[in-house]
């Protein structure tokens, strides 16, 4: 295959195509931007936009998405980003460049370079990459911005240059935080997503309420953030280098000097260092407690023996028990911190996600926005909150992951499935019901995350795609109804079976996706997320009664889907009696039809085929794993032993009911 | 990948053909040839059962295991949880496959006169091909999660048509009800599964994960545990009693559906299921009782409702769902007797109910095609001679269903209550129970052959009456609608005598699967008892005869004359608590439904509530201006003050900082 | 602290209280104005300040430097001082304001007493000039605009009296603290020095100002070097207190100020004598914490404004045209409140 | 020996009284007059400073200041002006209209005192007759 690769393409060109993936759209902003009010040339024009993106971006997952899966990876230090411009090496594989996965671009220094760190500058970096983490996410904001671009008829009636200038910019902004590796950088683009949405909702809302709405939105996930930043730039300032250490290989020597502050903003270079000074400072206060137990063993012994020089030997050990507290001490500071910075990191991602009870402000803004905003905010927006859990809050604070991930975390998820469900049931607009359901998905995807163990995060990763598509065609087919009568609101509505084959269709096949039956995406990822609740270590922690939760979901999800089914699509017709102006009439439009088909047809080719993309993330997800698992067995050496010399089926805290 | 001409390979094919079926069918209806939409499909299931029936007689007759094992790649793989694509072949999905695809067959000739002209014709057969593939996907994965596929799928064919006639607000209401409720039952499945995939070494495969928990049994309160999660699923799906409630509304749907679906194959997946990880249920003798009385509960509550039904499906549903429970009786009794002996009985009863059942369906789909879709007993009556064949066809299946003496039901019900017998009067430490359970098994039995025959003399004899919906049309149907009828009684006269008093052919046959023995040799190291036969056992059996031949006799005594019935005094309590479905759904209603929607509502209030707690937050900004607010007052001297008050206060903390 | 009449905080203290009460009292305000008590509040704060200025600034050096005490320039000073503070007190008090602006004309000439005092008669000149002349104009605009005979907000109410004495009064308290605790800090010069040395190295600026570079380092070397009167030296008398820092600080420009001098002394040619000459002058100043102005004052100013303040005495005329056309612009426009209707 | 320190001490007093007078009188131009005073204030430390170290920057300063202080008094004149055209007063209370929003105007809660009743009876100068009875209190009818 490298042959193949190497043959077809000259080193580099997935890093030019990867930028222009990232800020093409930016320049489709500008372009579409131009043409102001003329709400057909806008239309057309940013279709075509949105279509010839999501093409390039086809190809460049897919090639990605072969070259990670084709490729072993010696070890798990760091994720491995491929396609990363300004990647110095010249290596042989097309993708890569060389097996550093790392880059050159400097956005600014901070601090002096270290002569003894070579090649790892205190710089904020220009490092973004395609990892098994991002690439789908990559390819889901594409062609959910295709879909979104496609379907927004009604909302983008005024000012629609604008409109979709914004909807260009959001996707520029999205897919530069899924892309990046620097956690400065992947702060930008994060925040940066709040500014079009912010513009989207305010400007081209639906309801009454769409400025408080679009304010409710910015501020809520604004100050969700601020703590976010705050512990990301604690993360850097705590991490400390190794003055030889490169970014891969083991680090062995305990007495090694460490240079703190910051030193890399890089995402890898930060895990390595995490990593390692753990395994470092373990190390020392193990060697010091062996030291000082040896110590004062002699010192025993010399009593016994009633040897004249004790006070000597006395000193001796008073020392050594000094140095063995003060470098549990030092372990025990590292861990404190990290347990404030792991707080902080999480509390912009889970109000992102959004997690219960920090949903608050999803509702009003999902219900105000555009359908198709609603739709990217659903499907691509709120996977920056999760992609952010997985790529820095676990992996830098994994200690911190294992002990409250599940514990608190992974409640809150598990009472989001429940409580979502509930109130998706009470909604009678459809919109705000698909609302709810993200969130009782995504209580799902972070319960399963926290799990921690290879299911549960590749079930995580997949289930952003997965929900992505769901999530968004079940948004795309609201923006359908919403285009042909003004409303999605179910006491208005009724009966549309009858008079929309091909979106009954659509509704009940991506209804069923959304409720996780077998042969869609949401099947797979659902008995992975659960699966991952059923490994053994996970039920140390908090028992059975979080897969219980995860699994009353596959009942809560269909209770209130097949309701709204029953409500929209059965019985006799009912429409609104006033129509609004300009709505279209009839069954979908082969443009919709198009739209709808994309999202569709991953989720019924992601819940039969999935393997290949599973196979992407395999080293991604091993990487994690790696960091949690050395986390796991510091946290719970018992648990962690017990699991390593038993087999798994004759683990004996097992159920007692 | 398997030869294609071995066995396993044409148990694919003939698997896999049904959703090609499917998929032609649907693109009838797109390629605007609805009319011609039933084709693939009849052909297809057709196919489907030859092969599979040819491969049915191929193996049969030998005395070897019989099971064939195949891989087609994998699902999906990560970490522990390795589902590949596997499929198994052996006596238990052999058996089954071939009675879905048979049974389907017909059924789909029936359906293609009888839904012809409607609107969703393709839709209909489309569906139903999904149908017929999620079922033989079913009964042939050799993997839970591809199960639980099959599973799914049957209850999303099964959502599809019920709701089929989706104008109808009664059947978008049936539809949900029964997706929903089956669906209660297979998150229980779900997390069993989850926990068997926990205690079995992380096995996804079903024989392998039986293997390793048969070898290395877990403690027994965990595998009761598993088992009665799994059971769980059964009770959703085969309509058991918590969950019954959804099959006799399930009646909403098309009657060929009712029959396909609701009769014969869908509703028996659980007894499937059961059978299938049979080795796992003989590890619990515990789970094993929970199954009997369950199932026994379930048969009298479901008879005891069908007693005094007007609606002729309904009494058709309901009494599926007693026979349903017979089956769980007989499952049960592994617990007690040999696990091969009580599968056996059970699969056997399941085999001959499928045939009798989609009779009794069909004939009433026939007599409600000729009233003009009213099926409301007391509206029609007296058609033995208005349509003689379906008359005579009803008759059959009525006398197999109510247990009639050498017809096939005899001899399956018989095998129930001999297992039921023997376990109760056998050593097991739950012989009270069975025994119990045995007797309410002979009380429904006796009401079986009495509601059964209450509903044939209601609608064949008496005076000839035939509602105005008919519109002077009523005849007997076409010869598409009659001959899948006049098949299908011949297989409810004879097949039950045929296979097994007679030859024994079905219990040898099924003892050759791998399950059963496995399950043998779980039961006798679990309970430490020996593994006995199946014997014909004639006080059973003329208990079961008299028992029959009395609920007829009851029946012809007062409803020989047909309709309006009349009901004595006495037991007309009795007949209102009955005809009022024993008021479950009210009861559910008022302990399940409404607690919910409640909880539903109370948790947008509460949302209410958080938001307000957030917003709270908004109100600290708000509140500093409002005090700060009154400082800019527009005087520019007071802005001078406040200037200058500000610096002295910052030059005394200079100066004392300073000075000290 | 004990309540002694000479601790200079509590006479800090007491000034700026009593000030600040008689400043309140006094402040016009519809009813409760109390002159009388204001008045006499404010005159015992101005004695308390003044004896806080001489407790704590103004005491004789020595006793025997009593004969050098320099009475006509502290009656002068004090007659001023007060003149300006009394009058600026009846400005900030007064009613009516044409009187205030009388007294402020009042003020202005105190404050060019104290001018000259500090040795700035041009300064004296130009301030009594243009202000007397902006004074005249802003009478004049008094007279014109305000000749309400009747009570008027304006005139017979204060904004918040009581909390912009506090705030005035607590500043100038602060200042002075600043002041007291600050010239503590420096007592050198003042203290370090007898009364002939300092005379002696004063007229050393003065020849150094003459030109007699010779002179002027005999003199220095007199006080700094020789025994002047068989007298020792500054740094003889001070050795034995160098463990004070601010005495040893002084020893070391002691040190400093000897090398300069002595580079005068050495000096090969006119032209390095003159430049080291020039580089003892500030020294000597600094040395001696007192200035000693050129006697040319006027003259040396100009040449200062024309060659060091060039750019900035240009942009001052500029600053004043722009002021002029400024003043004439708005003061020409027509009364908008007539064409908008209110 | 009247050193630095008293002029400075001078200075902060006469700074302080303007201060004082800027913050709690009225009328503009006596407000003007007292931030004349600050200045006054300012520039006596200035040339102090000059004097006791000797140079001319400090008298070069207070020129400059003097300059500023010009300029000042010309605008603020012509300032007053437009304003007295307008409210026909000279109280800087009258000036407060950019205020935040709800909040209620600053107004005067005690009352001026009555102008002292005029009442003694103005004779007429003797021996003249009077031509004409003048309307009483012309300036009312101004108000």
């Amino acid at each position: 295959m490298d042959s193949l690769y190497d043959n077809l393409f000259a080193p580099g060109t997935l890093r030019v195509l990867l930028m222009v993936v990232m800020f093409a759209p930016l320049g489709f902003a500008a372009l579409v931007a131009l043409t102001g009010e003329r709400f057909r040339a806008a239309r057309r024009l940013s279709g075509l936009f949105a279509a010839l993106h999501l093409m390039l971006t086809i190809f460049l997952v897919a090639v990605a998405a072969m070259y990670s899966a084709s490729h072993t990876h010696a070890s798990n230090d760091t994720f491995c980003p491929i396609a990363v411009p300004g990647d110095s090496g010249e290596g042989t594989a097309i993708a890569g460049g060389s097996q550093e996965h790392r880059t050159s671009w400097n956005l600014f220094m901070v601090g002096k370079p270290d002569p003894k760190v070579p090649s790892v500058p205190p710089a904020v970096q220009f490092f973004v990459g395609l990892d098994g983490l991002n690439m789908w996410l990559i390819l889901l904001a594409s062609i959910m911005t295709y879909v979104a671009v496609s379907l927004s008829w009604h909302s983008a009636r005024e000012k629609a240059g604008g409109y979709y200038a914004w909807v260009f910019v959001l996707q520029t902004a999205v897919t530069g935080a899924f892309a990046s590796f620097d956690v400065i950088l992947f702060y930008v683009f994060f925040e940066l997503t709040l500014i079009p949405t912010f513009f989207l909702i305010g400007g081209w809302g639906v309801g009454g309420g769409k400025r408080d709405a679009a304010r409710k939105f910015f501020l809520y996930t604004l100050f969700g953030s601020l703590f976010s930043l705050i512990g990301l730039i604690g993360i850097v300032y705590t991490n400390p280098t190794f003055s030889s250490g490169q970014l891969s290989g083991e680090v062995k020597d305990l007495q090694m000097p460490l240079r703190r502050g910051p030193v890399s903003f890089s995402i890898n270079q930060l895990i390595f260092n995490t990593y390692n000074w753990r395994q470092v400072l373990d190390g020392r206060a193990a060697l010091a407690q062996a030291s000082a137990e040896q110590r004062a063993a002699e010192v025993e012994q010399k009593r016994q023996q009633n040897a004249a020089d004790l006070s000597a030997f006395q000193k001796l050990a008073d020392e050594a028990l000094l140095q063995s507290k003060t470098a549990a001490a030092e372990r025990d500071r590292h861990s404190a911190v990290q347990g404030w910075l792991f707080f902080a990191l999480i509390a912009g991602f889970v109000v992102k996600t959004p997690l219960v009870p920090f949903h608050t402000w999803l509702p009003a803004a999902y219900a105000e926005a555009p359908t198709p905003v609603t739709m990217l905010l659903s499907a691509v927006l709120a996977k920056l909150g999760t992609l952010g859990l997985l790529r820095i809050v676990i992996p830098l604070c994994p200690d911190m992951a294992v002990q409250y991930g599940l514990p608190v975390f992974g409640t809150l998820g598990a009472i989001g499935i429940v409580y979502a469900a509930f109130c998706a049931f009470n909604q009678k607009d459809v919109k705000l019901m698909a609302a709810y359901s993200s969130v009782s998905h995504l209580g799902l995807l972070v319960l399963g995350m926290f799990a921690l163990n290879s299911e549960g995060l590749t079930g995580a990763t997949l289930h952003m795609v997965n929900h992505g598509l769901s999530a968004g065609a079940t948004f795309a087919l609201l923006a359908v109804l919403h285009d042909r009568y003004g409303t999605t609101d179910m006491t208005q509505l009724g009966g549309l079976w009858s008079r929309h084959t091909k979106f009954a269709f659509f509704l009940i096949l991506i209804s069923l996706a959304a409720v996780g039956l077998p042969g869609t995406n949401n099947f797979i990822t659902e008995m992975l997320l659960i699966g991952g609740l059923f490994k053994p270590w996970a039920f140390g922690t908090v028992g059975y009664w979080l897969a219980i939760a995860a699994a009353s979901g596959i009942l809560l999800s269909a209770w209130y889907t097949f309701t709204m089914l029953r409500n929209v699509l059965f019985g006799n017709l009912k429409i609104p009696t006033a129509l609004p102006d300009g709505a279209k009439t009839g069954d979908l439009t082969g443009r919709e039809l198009w739209a709808l088909l994309l999202p569709t047809l991953g989720c019924v080719v992601l819940g039969v085929y999935p393997q290949p993309v599973l196979d992407s993330m395999r080293h991604d997800v091993a990487t994690i794993e790696k960091v949690v698992n050395a986390a796991r067995m510091r946290v719970n050496p018992t648990l962690a032993e017990l699991e390593k010399t038993q087999p798994p089926a004759d683990e004996p805290d097992g159920v007692h009911h | 990948m398997p030869d294609p001409l071995s066995p396993i390979g044409l148990s694919l094919i003939a698997v896999t053909l049904p959703l090609l079926g499917s998929v032609l069918s649907a693109l009838c209806g797109a390629a605007r040839l609805p009319r011609l939409a039933h084709m693939p499909a009849v052909l297809t299931f057709a196919a489907a059962g030859v092969i599979s029936g040819y491969v049915l007689f191929t193996l049969a007759g030998g005395k070897d295991p019989l099971s064939y094992k195949a891989e087609l790649g994998t699902w999906f793989t990560v970490g522990d949880m390795k589902v590949p694509v596997a499929f198994h072949l052996d006596s238990l999905s052999l058996i089954m496959l071939s009675t879905v695809t048979f049974i389907a067959t017909f059924i789909a000739v029936f359906s293609a006169s009888y839904m012809k002209g409607d609107d969703g014709f393709a839709r209909y057969f489309a569906v139903m091909g999904l149908f017929v593939f999620a079922m033989c996907l079913l009964v042939t994965s050799n993997n839970f999660f591809l199960l639980v596929a099959g599973w799914e799928g049957v209850g999303l064919c099964s959502y599809l048509l019920v709701g089929y006639y989706y104008t109808k607000p009664s059947a978008a209401a049936a539809a949900r009800k029964a997706f929903l409720v089956t669906r209660l039952g297979d998150v229980g499945m779900i997390l069993g599964i989850f926990w068997l995939w926990k205690f079995g070494g992380y096995h996804s495969n079903i024989d392998q994960l039986v293997d390793h928990i048969t070898h290395q049994p877990p403690a027994a309160d965990q595998i009761t545990l598993c088992c009665l999660l799994l059971f769980c699923g059964a009770v959703g799906k085969s309509a058991q009693l918590p969950l019954y409630v959804w099959l006799p509304d399930a009646m909403e749907g098309p009657t060929p559906v009712s029959a396909l679906i609701h009769a014969a194959t869908m509703v028996t997946a659980g007894v499937y299921l059961l059978a299938r990880t049979a080795p796992l249920f003989a590890l619990s003798p515990t789970a094993q009782i929970v199954v009997t009385i369950v199932g026994g509960l379930t048969a009298l509550l479901a008879a005891f409702i069908a007693l005094a039904q007007y609606d002729l499906k309904r009494v058709l549903a309901y009494s599926t769902v007693s026979q349903l429970g017979f089956m769980f009786m007989g499952l049960g009794c592994g617990g007690a007797i040999a696990p091969n002996i009580a599968v056996t009985a059970a699969i056997f009863h399941l085999f001959t109910h499928a045939f009798f059942k989609a009779l009794l369906f069909l004939g009433s789909g026939s007599v409600m095609h000729a009233m003009g879709n009213v099926i409301d007993m007391r509206k029609f009556g007296g058609l033995r001679k208005l349509m003689p064949v379906t008359h005579a066809t009803f008759l059959i299946g009525s006398l197999a269903l109510a247990g009639f003496p050498l017809l096939s039901g005899f001899w399956s019900k018989d095998q129930i209550l001999t297992a039921l017998h023997d376990a109760g009067t056998g050593r097991s430490v739950f012989h009270g129970y069975y025994y119990t359970v045995y007797l309410v098994a002979c009380l429904t039995a006796l009401m079986t052959a009495f509601y059964t025959f209450r509903a044939y003399f209601l609608t064949f004899w008496g005076e000839e009456r035939v509602p105005h919906e008919a519109h002077g049309h009523a005849h007997e149907s076409s010869p598409a609608m009659t001959i899948p009828l006049v098949i299908l009684a011949v297989g409810a006269l004879a097949i039950g005598a045929v296979v097994d008093p007679l030859t024994h052919w079905f219990g040898h046959f099924l003892e050759r699967s791998p399950v059963l023995h496995h399950a043998d040799e779980a039961f006798h190291k679990t309970t430490n008892m020996s593994v006995g036969h199946h014997a014909f056992n004639v006080t059973v059996a003329a208990i079961s005869s008299v028992l029959s031949l009395a609920g007829i006799g009851i029946a012809a005594m007062l409803y020989r004359k047909g309709g309006p019935e009349k009901v004595p005094t006495v037991l007309k309590p009795v007949f209102a608590l009955s005809q009022n479905k024993a008021y479950v759904d009210e009861v559910y209603g008022a302990t399940v439904v409404l607690p919910a929607e409640t909880a539903a509502s109370g948790s947008g209030q509460f949302d209410g509530f958080l938001d307000a707690l957030a917003r709270l937050i908004s109100f600290i900004p708000r509140f500093l201006g409002a005090v700060l607010r009154p400082l800019q007052n527009g005087l520019v001297q007071f802005y001078a003050l406040g200037m200058v008050l500000g610096l002295a206060v910052f030059l005394t903390v200079v100066v004392l900082r300073s000075g000290r | 602290m004990s309540l002694d009449i000479n601790n200079p905080i509590l006479q800090l203290i007491l000034a700026t209280m009593l000030g600040g009460l008689g400043v309140f009292f006094l402040l016009p305000r519809p009813r409760g104005r109390w002159v009388a008590g204001g008045v006499a509040l404010v005159l015992c704060g101005m004695g308390t300040l003044a004896a806080f200025l001489i407790t704590r600034f103004g005491q004789p050096l020595a006793a025997s430097d009593a004969a050098n005490i320099d009475w006509v320039g502290s009656g002068l000073f004090w007659l001023f001082a007060a003149g300006a503070i009394v009058f600026g007190m009846v400005l900030v008090t007064q009613r009516n304001p044409a009187r205030g602006a009388i007294a402020f004309a009042f003020v202005i000439l105190s404050t060019c007493g104290l001018f000259l005092l500090l040795a700035a008669p041009f300064l004296m000149a130009a301030t009594i000039i243009i202000y007397a002349g902006a004074i005249i104009v802003t009478f004049l605009f008094v007279l014109m605009l305000s000749n309400v005979r009747t009570a008027s907000d304006e005139n017979d109410r204060s904004r918040e009296p009581l909390l912009g004495a506090l705030a005035g009064f607590a500043f100038l308290g602060l200042v002075l603290f600043t002041l007291h605790s600050s010239e503590a800090d420096s007592t050198g010069p003042e203290a370090l020095l007898t009364s002939i040395e300092r005379v002696r190295l004063t007229e050393a600026v003065s020849k150094l100002d003459a030109g007699e570079a010779d002179e002027a380092n005999n003199l220095v070397n007199d006080v700094l070097v020789n025994r002047v009167d068989g007298k020792p030296t500054v740094a003889q008398r001070l050795a034995s207190h160098d463990a004070d820092p601010r005495v040893a600080a002084f020893l070391a420009q002691t040190i400093e100020l000897r090398k300069s001098n002595d580079k005068v002394f050495n000096a090969q040619n006119a032209a390095d004598k003159s430049k080291a000459a020039a580089a003892l002058r500030p020294e000597l100043i600094v040395y001696l914490g007192n200035g000693h102005l050129p006697a040319r004052n006027v003259a040396n100013l100009g040449t200062v404004l024309y060659s060091e303040y060039l750019l900035a005495v240009e942009m001052a005329g500029t600053l004043l045209l722009v002021a002029t056309v400024g003043a004439v612009a708005i003061a020409g426009r027509r009364n908008p409140a007539k064409e908008v209707p209110a | 020996m009247i050193t630095l320190w008293h002029f400075l001490g001078v200075g902060a007093t006469l700074f302080a009284l303007g201060l004082v007078g800027f913050l709690t009188r009225r009328n503009l131009i006596t407000m003007f007059l007292c931030a004349e005073l600050m200045l006054q204030g300012v520039v006596i430390n200035l040339l102090a400073f000059g004097r006791f170290h000797g140079t001319l920057s400090g008298q070069a300063m207070g020129l400059f200041v003097i300059t500023v202080a010009a300029c000042e008094a010309g605008l603020a004149m012509a300032l007053f002006l437009m304003l007295y055209r307008r409210g026909k007063t000279l109280d800087s209370g009258d000036w407060q209209q950019v205020r935040e929003t709800g909040v209620p105007a600053a107004t005067d809660a005690v009352p001026l005192p009555l102008p002292p009743a005029d009442d003694e009876p103005k004779l007429p100068v003797p021996g003249l007759r009077p031509e004409q009875v003048a309307a009483p209190f012309p300036e009312s009818s101004r108000a």
